[in-house]
């Protein structure tokens, strides 16, 4: 009798232990949305995001150009990545098993566990280098290829996910492969594969490792690609390694700004995610 | 189940039918044949009637048979299918009775007549009419009829012990008659088989709609 | 009819074609790595993994203390991220399964692991910097507050909700006879969790943990905001350090010579071999648990 | 008279190098429901499915032997389908799974016009309309679903589902219809219409069944091919296979001595 009470103890002990750990483990999280809504929104206005930064010294400036920038790095790395992702998704899901698809199939694991600044060396010796200069699309070829691995793996698993009849009921009706791939196959999984592109996108839209040396960052307004541009996670750390307070409250500004951007995409995914 | 089997049972439902129409066309044609003295009929009976019968009862036993097995019916459609497998054996002994009575009075036709002998056609009309109602009963799913039929076995049966008693006072009398007396003998016993097999149809009948065997028949002592 | 066929043709040469490019952009980010490294490969050979110098001015380059940063900064978070990661494996994969505190739980160590690495660098430098310090004055410490365990403690933060959602996956993959089982040998839930479930999913668990592992080694710019960025090899736990990708990111764009670069790409291609040996290792491990079920 | 309009010649099938169906020569009767069956692991879905050039889909599978069908062109009795482009195939021989498996993301409208839509035909409205109505009404479902036509297939239950997976096949008018255990999925009611229909349908097309039920073979076929380890063993009138096969395996397999 006594012993098996001291075996509920032990059992209600060990489950309310673990439960406050749990709750622990979110503090700092917490922590963190405090301190980034509290001293975001604080330096939010519309002069923060519509003005260009101004030399330290004056009051004022904004962001604008990491906006644009973070804009322009996101969509073009988008841009790149999603075709090639879903192609080569695609292919693994259809093939699975030849030597092509193994290999990819590796190739794209190892890339989803690569740090993303080894990445960015990598933009910077075929794009930098050739170019002689830092610019937009070297940032952006940087993210796709972080974005990229996420996109194949999410396409051949929502494609393997297609019950295999859906094809063949569409083959047996006389539509050519291609036309089963694309009229089919693909829309049937659609919206896993945007539930994927979007994790992705939320995932590089705060990246900074690899445009330390590809993007690089740029004070001035700029839509050109193939110049160096501004990104605003780029921003956060620039500024907050400077000595500068108003620079700091710059980075919190910002910082406030992407998580915001995060959650959005974060309840779209959601909704897109319920769908499937 | 399947129109497939539907319509087959449709298909087998008329044949038997169709069987049941010949049987009785045998019988009445020996009534007439005895009211008109007409062989040619009984002919017909011997050699057509129940070729055509027995041909009908071997398509009929097929069609059961690969009703049941492709089909496996069960409940309602299996008793009528099993009992139709029945009835179809009945008819099949009608129709051999039917035709060993035309054989028994052509041999008859062209004697005398002894006066029992004129009994026999009441009793095939008494006989007749109980197989024409199984077969209305059991077209139409009539039970009472069908009881009806069960009960009316006992006339036939009365005719059949008067016109022994008067073909044994007969022998008794005259022995020179003792052989005519035995066809007619043999023919009123076939007459009262036939009796037996349409009370079998009707019990049949109660058995497919009711799902329950009866014996109506008193053994005979 | 013949353009039909035509056209699948075309349209599977272009799946080859595209997938064959993903494997070339592999190869060839590999093959890019080592070329590029080879200078300092051939000057220091093995001596870059045992030497302590790191002098640009005289081109000399040692990595072990970033090596031993990185060692160091991954165990140290791995070991604070463990009762943790266990934690809510636990309550996760058992406790609440279904439901809105599983609910609320899943999406909040969602949102935690995309939060960018850059946020949780800038609190860690204005919020976790300054309370190290003021710990390490009240005990007397050097007040450094950025350093090698400030680092360890936000990438422990950071790798939690990575190692624990792996880990609940496998726990939740205990079948439910064998735990029905368990308790109907008159086990409690906690005797059922750590004899059968915890032992069952053990695979799934260590996955787990390299992944993260292969996490923490990789993570840049949280680690380059608050370790301190010293050259030397940390004395203690709280003595500024670098990480492999640290130093990368801190003297990448500064580095002037070839064999400065040279160096800082060894040092990237030890890293990508690392981590990548480390992921396909835990991923292996993931693979073999979902066959077996 | 035997009027043909599907026939196969020392048809042989591997998969992987394992041999699946070896040098089965049979022909279907035109506007009749023949079935194959046999126990599991027999060939009969392989069978099935080189008759539509699906087979040659799995990796690593081999055809040989000759399949004719019934040509179109008047000068030609018979065309040879192992040369035949197999889009072409598969419109003029349709199939239905398994599982009931209507486009997900198509309506049940778009659904009996997949074969259009997918092929990138072009279709009047009214035309769309009437190959609609036609073909739910050929499978009985134009009543069930005419208010919900816009609405996605996933609604419906398993039997409409099917019915609707044969109103697509159908649309396509198609010569054959092969059915590959169209009821395995279902429930007893459902498989019962299925099977309704299977038999009406055979006005309209030459209907081809894979069934590995022996009652259901014995429902609605007309002709029984049984198949046993690759090898066609008996052919013949349902009637009488089921009563009197000359076979050893096709008795013991009627009797449930071997499945």
């Amino acid at each position: 009798m006594n012993k098996t009470s001291f075996r509920r103890i032990k059992n209600d002990t060990y489950k309310l232990g673990l439960i406050l750990l749990t709750i622990i483990s979110t503090v700092p999280f917490l922590l963190i949305l405090f301190f980034v809504i509290k001293n975001g929104i604080a330096v939010i206005n519309w002069e923060f995001l519509t003005s260009l930064p101004k030399p330290i010294g004056e009051n004022g400036g904004g962001i604008i150009n990491g906006l644009i920038g973070t804009g322009i790095l996101i969509i073009i790395a988008t841009i790149i990545a999603i075709p090639i992702g879903i192609i080569t998704g695609v292919y693994l899901a259809e093939y699975p098993n030849n030597l092509l698809s193994n290999s990819v199939r590796i190739v794209s694991e190892i890339f989803q566990g690569v740090p993303s600044i080894v990445v960015g060396i990598i933009a910077y010796f075929w794009l930098v280098k050739p170019m002689g200069h830092f610019s937009a699309l070297s940032g952006s070829f940087a993210l796709a290829l972080i974005l990229l691995p996420m996109i194949i793996k999410s396409t051949e698993e929502m494609v393997k996910l297609v019950p295999a009849d859906i094809k063949e009921a569409s083959l047996s009706l006389g539509v050519p492969y291609y036309r089963s791939i694309l009229k089919v196959i693909i829309p049937a999984s659609l919206s896993g594969i945007l539930t994927g592109a979007l994790t992705g996108i939320a995932r590089i839209s705060g990246e900074t490792a690899p445009l330390l040396f590809t993007a690089f960052g740029d004070s001035f307004f700029n839509i050109n690609i193939f110049k160096p541009i501004s990104s605003l996670p780029l921003l956060i750390f620039n500024y907050s390694i400077s000595p500068y307070q108003a620079w700091w409250a710059k980075a919190w500004g910002i910082s406030f700004l992407i998580v915001i951007f995060i959650l959005i995409l974060n309840i779209l995914t959601r909704i897109l995610y319920k769908k499937i | 189940m399947t129109h497939i089997f539907q319509e087959r049972q449709s298909i087998l439902n008329d044949n038997i039918i169709e069987e049941a129409t010949i049987v009785e066309q045998m019988i009445k044609k020996i009534i007439n044949a005895l009211i008109n003295k007409d062989t040619n009929l009984l002919q017909e009976i011997i050699d057509g009637d129940e070729a055509k019968v027995n041909s009908l009862v071997i398509e009929i036993n097929e069609m059961i048979i690969q009703l049941i097995a492709r089909f496996q019916p069960e409940a309602g459609d299996l008793r009528s299918i099993m009992m139709i497998y029945k009835i179809n054996g009945d008819f099949e002994r009608i129709a051999k009775k039917s035709s060993k009575i035309a054989k028994s009075i052509l041999l008859l036709m062209d004697e005398p007549p002894l006066k029992p002998f004129q009994d026999v056609p009441k009793m095939l009309e008494a006989t007749i009419s109980m197989l024409k109602d199984s077969i209305t009963s059991f077209t139409t799913h009539n039970v009472q009829l069908a009881y009806d039929v069960c009960e009316r076995d006992d006339i036939v049966d009365k005719y059949r012990s008067h016109i022994s008693r008067e073909l044994l006072i007969l022998m008794i009398e005259d022995s020179a008659l003792i052989q005519k007396s035995q066809s007619i003998e043999r023919i009123t016993r076939n007459i009262e088989r036939i009796a037996d097999l349409a009370t079998n149809i009707a019990e049949d009948v109660i058995y497919i709609v009711e799902g329950e065997f009866i014996k109506t028949k008193k053994s005979k002592s | 009819m013949k353009l039909k066929l035509l056209n699948d043709k075309v349209f599977k040469n272009i799946l080859i074609i595209t997938t064959s490019i993903v494997l070339l952009i592999g190869v060839a980010f590999f093959i890019t790595l080592i070329l590029e490294s080879t200078s300092s490969i051939s000057k220091f050979g093995f001596k870059f993994f045992t030497s302590t110098d790191w002098d640009p001015v005289f081109e000399k380059f040692g990595a072990l203390p970033f090596i031993v940063g990185t060692l160091l900064t991954s165990f140290l978070s791995l070991l604070i991220a463990f009762p943790f990661t266990f934690a809510i494996m636990v309550v996760l994969g058992e406790y609440f399964t279904k439901g809105f505190i599983s609910e609320v739980l899943r999406y909040l160590t969602e949102l935690i692991s995309s939060i960018p690495s850059v946020v949780i660098g800038l609190w860690g430098l204005f919020f976790l910097v300054p309370a190290v310090r003021f710990f390490q004055i009240t005990f007397g410490l050097q007040p450094y507050g950025v350093g090698i365990f400030t680092a360890s403690l936000l990438l422990a933060f950071m790798i939690i909700p990575y190692a624990a959602s792996i880990a609940k996956d496998a726990m939740r993959l205990v079948p439910k006879d064998l735990k029905e089982a368990a308790y109907s040998l008159g086990a409690t839930r906690w005797e059922v969790i750590k004899q059968v479930m915890i032992p069952y999913s053990r695979s799934g668990i260590v996955a787990g943990i390299l992944l993260a592992l292969g996490r923490a080694l990789g993570e840049t710019m949280t680690v380059t905001m608050v370790i301190g960025n010293s050259h030397f090899i940390p004395k203690n736990l709280f003595s500024p350090g670098n990480t492999i990708a640290s130093v990368i990111a801190n003297e990448f764009t500064e580095a002037t010579g070839d064999l400065y670069l040279s160096s800082l790409i060894y040092l990237a291609l030890v890293l990508f071999l690392i981590t990548a040996l480390i992921n396909l290792l835990g991923k292996y491990i993931l693979k073999k648990i979902q066959i077996n079920h | 008279m035997i009027n043909s309009i599907l026939k196969i010649e020392n048809l042989s099938a591997s998969y992987d190098d394992k041999v699946i169906i070896q040098n089965i020569n049979l022909e279907f009767q035109k506007n009749k429901i023949t079935a194959i069956m046999g126990p599991s692991g027999c060939g009969k879905t392989t069978l099935l499915r080189c008759l539509n050039r699906m087979h040659e889909l799995t990796p690593n599978a081999k055809v040989s032997g000759k399949i004719l069908l019934e040509s179109t062109n008047l000068n030609d009795n018979f065309m040879e389908l192992n040369s035949t482009d197999p889009i072409l195939v598969r419109r003029r021989i349709g199939m239905v799974f398994q599982r009931p498996n209507p486009f997900p993301n198509l309506t049940i409208y778009q659904n009996v016009l997949a074969g259009y839509l997918l092929n990138g035909i072009k279709l009047k409205k009214q035309e769309a309309d009437e190959i609609v109505e036609k073909h739910l009404n050929l499978v009985a479902l134009w009543d069930e679903v005419k208010d919900n036509l816009k609405k996605h297939g996933t609604f419906l239950s398993g039997g409409q589902q099917q019915r609707l997976c044969i109103a697509r096949a159908l649309a396509m008018e198609p010569d054959v219809l092969l059915l590959d255990e169209p009821t395995s999925a279902l429930d007893p009611i459902s498989t019962q219409r299925i099977e309704d229909l299977i038999v009406e349908l055979q006005k309209t097309v030459t209907i081809i069944i894979v069934t590995h039920n022996v009652g259901q073979a014995g429902r609605v076929s007309d002709f029984v091919a049984f198949l046993y380890l690759g090898d066609l063993i008996e052919y013949g009138l349902t009637d009488t296979i089921f009563t009197n096969p000359k076979n050893l395996q096709t008795e013991k397999f009627l009797t449930g001595k071997i499945s």
